[in-house]
């Protein structure tokens, strides 16, 4: 006989206790992120600076040295580069350099090794195409040909080096 | 009504040579038709969207805000839809259950709101037998959900048609005790008279007449919360197990149907507490009078519209808990749902019923002071609560926010 | 005429609102009593072992992070630590304590969801909405140390690749202090429900030697009464500067073992993580926080089996190089993969509804399961 | 209780067995011992050896961790990492199997039900068999799966059922 009023008496204030909780919770205020339109800050705001959003890369300092291609654990970076045989000197151009950012994880691993941080994430993420190959970003615009960046000779010394030193320097382009 | 059809019949000389019971059984199915189009539709399709915000606001979120102001048109918007959806009948399902089904459970619960009062004078039939017809007809929508788990061939349904038929079967046994105290007080099964036995003040209400009718009113509180299929006891439908239960199969407009009857049984269980347990309709007289005072059409009309708004409002408050209570509790096992009805609730209604027939015999007219009591005890389990909800808020050190419509 | 009863077959899964993911129960039920739950795995199979093998031992690290994606983190710090072991590679103390503080971060992330996700399926949502608003607090932390919110990818062979921003730690520590009440206040909201003892105790009851046998791991072992956490009684890491205790279950709503003891360890578990976070907080070092590591790792042809202490149990990662810059042979053995083998066993005799609250209680994650 | 004991204790009771002691590799620079050292047990007797190991008082080694194999190109190698919960040591097992389609060996699922699951992923991944298993069959595969995907030598079939499985890369 006791078990049965302990139930009924336990389920009483449990279901009282449960029911005052809910109903403080109508004196609070709501936390939904009216995302996309009713966001109270602009969303580049709400983002961190490091989120991993779409690769971009910023073609006036890469300096073609293949890190990123060769980094990327499912190879979705192609970089072409061939003999220019026009101008004098003969120095490799870069003829195309296409990321698929359809079969990109965003991991990251291309960011790290990059010596001058050209290839870094930004903070875009609402990019939805009808077509996929649409997310196939190519950074040498057709038929053109873009010439590596060479780093001055004193920047180039501290630019190389070991993993510390590209972080550092990939921290810096992402900050 | 019978004034409102003699009224007609004097203003009207074409429907003199009418026989009059033709003038009233028309009087009475234009006003059930304008009832059920204009009070019971809308208030199921706003009562969806009240859910959906108190929920959201229980759960720290926000709820439809997008649809109309507010989103107050948000079921507009899903009837609509649920229109234009594709309605599909599954081809090994049983063609004439399947679609008859929800018309059934649909015929069920708007039969029900016939000898439901909107004032002392505003009822479409006030059958002398109307809490007995009440019970009789909501017992169709069983009939209903079993067809619709059967017919659906599907495992799950025939799961979740087996558990409602159970339910809501063995549930009708302590709501009808519960019921059968409060026609011990009034002697008559008439829901208009059980409402002018009672009086307007809460110590006049049949809930605080006796220490045993507040256990009658919780039993049949819980027993009709078990027959409309509402959390804690939403096995039929219970999402994480059975899919959803009875209405698995169903699409478009048949599935809209048995969720518009969710939600109108919801105000049938406010309307049947209210008016049974709190006095439904009444008003304290001194109002009535001066209201009716006033002479001409607003004096016809003002005491109704008083009188339609207190039982309104006393249904909105167990509406409301019945959504609250949704949205709290977790949901029972069916075998404890089973033993919770033959082992508890029953009791209880025995004994309440035998412990109101031995008061009733003991003290006739009833006692003041226990009703007072019981007032005054009420009163502190609410104060006591309120004091519990600040308790939380200062608890969780959040900000107060009250504005609903953020 | 004898009225010929046979079983329903009833097929839960593989898409059902309450399998945790792609899982499917071929259950044997005659009306609501089930006679046998036959699990079938192998949905989600990616074969994560495969890649391993063709991958190199840096390029595979993101792909840890899809082995239990509720507990990324962990995966990350158990595959970089056998690599390390095998290699001989030791790492900063800072590194150290990076890990830990997003490790047990992590494990407050994947508990919250695993609560919930237990009120949900027997039947609370608003329980479970409210471990939702707290966990994405706390993704919204992680995200701004690593930058993803679910794949962190954030531990690299030789330490982490971030530091902490500038006062991300001050954010943590207010986050955790005003997480403590609310959690607290979902405890009196869950937890305490007579509803919730009665549809959790006693069922799916698992004995320690039961629990042992089948090697059972991290919740659903303390739940059956066995005090073994890895984190305490096989230490790597930090954790032996670290001081917390170790939640066991107690059978106090019904028999120890129960689906209750398991959610309770959990809920427990949960504030024993805020407690280390605020004891790294005080004691991290400064320093670096990657040690120079060789682009191609190339460790010593051999095998290495680590065991670290996974939100869901003993994580074990058996790693066999022969010599080359990619991995032999990569093992992650998952609490998840023998909690599943267990339910077989103990879903005889059950219900429909208890199998659904066994198997909450269990948190078990399907891509852990499948690998 | 270390290796060295185990293998003289587990000696005494396996007179005429060849257990062999294989030592963790060294690192090459400092010389320290970073892998982990094994027993190598012929692979007719583990279910014995195993047996023993879980009865005798000594050793109790009341839970299998870990059961896994590795394709060395020329032979299977089948790892079982025991562990004890009561003097908490652990011991690493190794049987040697020869590497072709018969390659099979003795259950343990009598001595640990934990290996039922462990064993049906091994034979589904490698292909090698388990004498008298209670249900031997696929665990992670559909049933009618051609090949066993953890093997050096496995090519994916093109199609499965008529779904193709590769997909056009879109990089030229």
């Amino acid at each position: 006989m006791s078990e049965y009023l302990k139930n009924i008496v336990e389920t009483a204030t449990s279901v009282f206790e449960g029911m005052s909780i809910t109903f403080s919770h109508l004196f609070r205020k709501p936390v939904t992120i009216q995302y996309p339109d009713k966001t109270e800050r602009p969303l580049t705001e709400m983002i961190p600076d490091r989120f991993r959003g779409f690769l971009k890369v910023d073609m006036e300092i890469c300096t073609a040295c293949l890190a990123c291609m060769n980094d990327c654990p499912i190879d979705c970076i192609i970089i072409k580069t061939k003999k220019d045989e026009t101008s004098a000197t003969k120095e490799r151009v870069l003829t195309q350099f296409d990321i698929d950012e359809a079969k990109c994880m965003y991991c990251g691993l291309c960011t790290e090794p990059c010596p001058t941080g050209a290839i870094h994430f930004t903070k875009e993420f609402e990019r939805a195409t009808e077509d996929i190959n649409d997310l196939v970003f190519k950074f040498v615009p057709e038929g053109q040909v873009i010439v590596p960046y060479k780093a001055p000779k004193k920047e180039a010394a501290s630019g190389g080096g070991g993993a510390l030193d590209e972080a550092e320097a990939e921290e810096t382009a992402d900050a | 009504m019978q004034k409102l059809a003699d009224l007609l019949i004097q203003k009207i000389p074409a429907l003199q040579p009418v026989p009059v019971d033709f003038v009233y059984l028309g009087v009475q199915v234009v006003f059930a038709l304008v009832m059920l189009m204009a009070f019971v539709a809308p208030f199921a399709g706003i009562v969806s969207w009240v859910e959906r915000r108190i929920a959201a606001r229980m759960m720290d979120r926000v709820g439809p805000n997008r649809v109309g102001p507010q989103g107050f048109f948000q079921w507009i918007a899903d009837g609509i839809k649920s229109i234009l959806k594709e309605d599909i009948i599954p081809t090994a399902a049983d063609p004439i259950l399947f679609r008859l089904a929800p018309y059934l459970v649909f015929a069920g619960m708007f039969a029900a709101f016939v000898t439901i009062p909107f004032s002392s004078g505003l009822i479409i039939a006030d059958l002398n037998v109307g809490i007995f017809y009440l019970i009789a007809v909501t017992s169709i929508v069983v009939v209903g959900i079993l067809m619709a788990g059967w017919a659906s061939n599907n495992k799950y349904s025939l799961l979740g048609g087996m558990r409602s038929a159970a339910q809501i079967v063995s549930y009708e046994i302590p709501a009808g005790l519960a019921i059968l105290v409060v026609v011990f007080l009034t002697g008559s099964l008439s829901i208009q008279d059980i409402i002018k036995g009672q009086g307007a003040y809460p110590w006049q209400w049949y809930l605080f007449d006796n220490p045993f009718m507040p256990v009658a009113f919780l039993s049949l509180f819980i027993s009709s919360l078990a027959e409309g299929n509402r959390t804690p006891f939403d096995i039929p439908e219970a999402e994480s197990e059975l899919v959803s239960g009875y209405s698995t199969e169903y699409s478009g407009m048949r599935f809209v149907f048995f969720y518009f009857e969710e939600w109108a049984n919801l105000y049938l269980i406010a309307a049947v507490g209210t008016a049974l347990f709190l006095g439904g309709w009444q008003i304290p007289p001194e109002v009535k009078t001066w209201a009716s005072a006033l002479g001409g059409v607003v004096g016809f009309t003002l005491p109704h519209a008083l009188e339609f708004a207190t039982f309104f409002l006393k249904s909105a408050v167990i509406v409301f808990i019945i959504i609250w209570i949704r949205w709290t509790l977790p949901r029972i096992r069916v075998d404890q749902l089973m033993s919770l009805c033959w082992k508890y609730l029953t009791p209880f209604g025995f004994a309440a019923s035998l412990g109101v027939a031995v008061w009733m015999v003991v003290f006739p007219q009833g006692v003041m002071s226990v009703r007072y009591a019981l007032c005054a005890g009420a009163a502190t389990i609410v104060l006591y609560f309120f004091y519990r909800v600040a308790y939380q808020v200062w608890y969780s050190r959040q900000p107060i926010h009250v504005n609903p419509f953020v | 005429m004898e009225l010929n009863t046979e079983e329903m077959l009833l097929n839960m899964g593989p898409q059902h609102p309450s399998t945790h993911g792609v899982i499917r129960f071929v259950v044997k039920t005659d009306g609501e009593v089930m006679s046998a739950a036959v699990p079938d795995i192998g949905y989600l199979h990616r074969s994560i072992e495969k890649i391993a093998e063709k991958a190199t031992y840096n390029g595979f690290m993101p792909w840890t992070d899809r082995v239990d994606y509720l507990a990324a983190m962990n995966c990350n710090v158990a595959y970089a630590m056998a690599v390390e072991k095998i290699a001989g590679i030791e790492i900063s103390r800072r590194a150290e304590y990076l890990r830990v503080i997003a490790m047990e971060l992590n494990r407050i992330i994947s508990h919250l969801l695993a609560v919930g996700s237990l009120g949900m399926d027997i039947g609370a949502y608003t329980p479970f909405v409210h471990a939702l608003r707290e966990r994405e607090k706390a993704n919204d932390l992680i995200e701004e140390l690593c930058g993803q919110r679910l794949t962190y990818n954030y531990a690299r062979i030789g330490g982490v690749i971030y530091d902490m921003t500038p006062n991300w730690d001050a954010k943590v520590l207010a986050f955790l202090e005003q997480f403590e009440p609310l959690l607290n206040e979902f405890d009196r909201l869950l937890t305490d429900a007579k509803i919730l003892k009665k549809r959790l105790g006693g069922v799916g009851v698992v004995t320690a030697e039961e629990a042992i046998n089948y090697n059972l791991v991290g919740p659903n072992l303390r739940g059956s009464g066995v005090k073994w956490d890895l984190r305490k009684d096989m230490p790597y890491s930090v954790y032996p500067e670290l001081d917390f205790e170790v939640p066991v279950g107690t059978g106090e709503a019904g028999v120890l073992g129960d689906c209750f003891d398991r959610y309770n360890v959990r809920m427990k578990e949960m504030r024993e993580s805020v407690k280390i976070l605020r004891q790294c907080f005080e004691r991290i070092p400064a320093g670096e926080y990657q040690v120079k590591v060789p682009k191609k790792i190339r460790p010593p042809a051999g095998d290495v089996y680590v065991r670290t202490e996974s939100t869901r149990g003993d994580l074990g990662v058996y790693l066999v190089s022969d010599g080359s810059d990619k991995a032999c042979r990569v093992k992650f053995r998952c609490g998840s993969f023998n909690a599943m083998s267990i339910v077989e066993k103990i879903s005889r005799g059950m219900m429909v509804a208890d199998l659904i609250a066994f198997i909450a209680s269990l948190d078990i994650v399907a891509p852990e399961i499948d690998r | 209780m270390t290796l060295e004991q185990i293998q003289k204790k587990l000696a005494e009771f396996y007179k005429g067995i060849a257990i062999e002691l294989i030592e963790g590799v060294k690192h090459p620079v400092t010389q320290a011992q970073t892998g982990d050292s094994c027993l190598v047990v012929p692979a007719d007797k583990i279910k014995d050896i195993c047996k023993t190991l879980k009865t005798i008082e000594q050793f109790s080694f009341d839970c299998l961790s870990n059961l896994t194999a590795v394709d060395r190109k020329d032979r299977f190698e089948v790892v079982y990492h025991l562990f004890s919960y009561k003097h908490r040591h652990s011991l690493t097992l190794k049987a040697v199997l020869p590497r072709d389609d018969s390659a099979h060996i003795e259950t343990v699922e009598g001595v640990w039900s934990c290996a039922n699951w462990l064993e049906r992923e091994v034979y589904d991944l490698f292909g090698i068999k388990f004498d008298n298993h209670s249900d031997l069959r696929r665990i992670m595969l559909p049933d009618d799966w051609i090949g066993h995907p953890l093997r050096k030598d496995y090519k994916e079939e093109e199609d499965y059922h008529g779904i193709s499985t590769t997909r056009p890369p879109l990089l030229s």
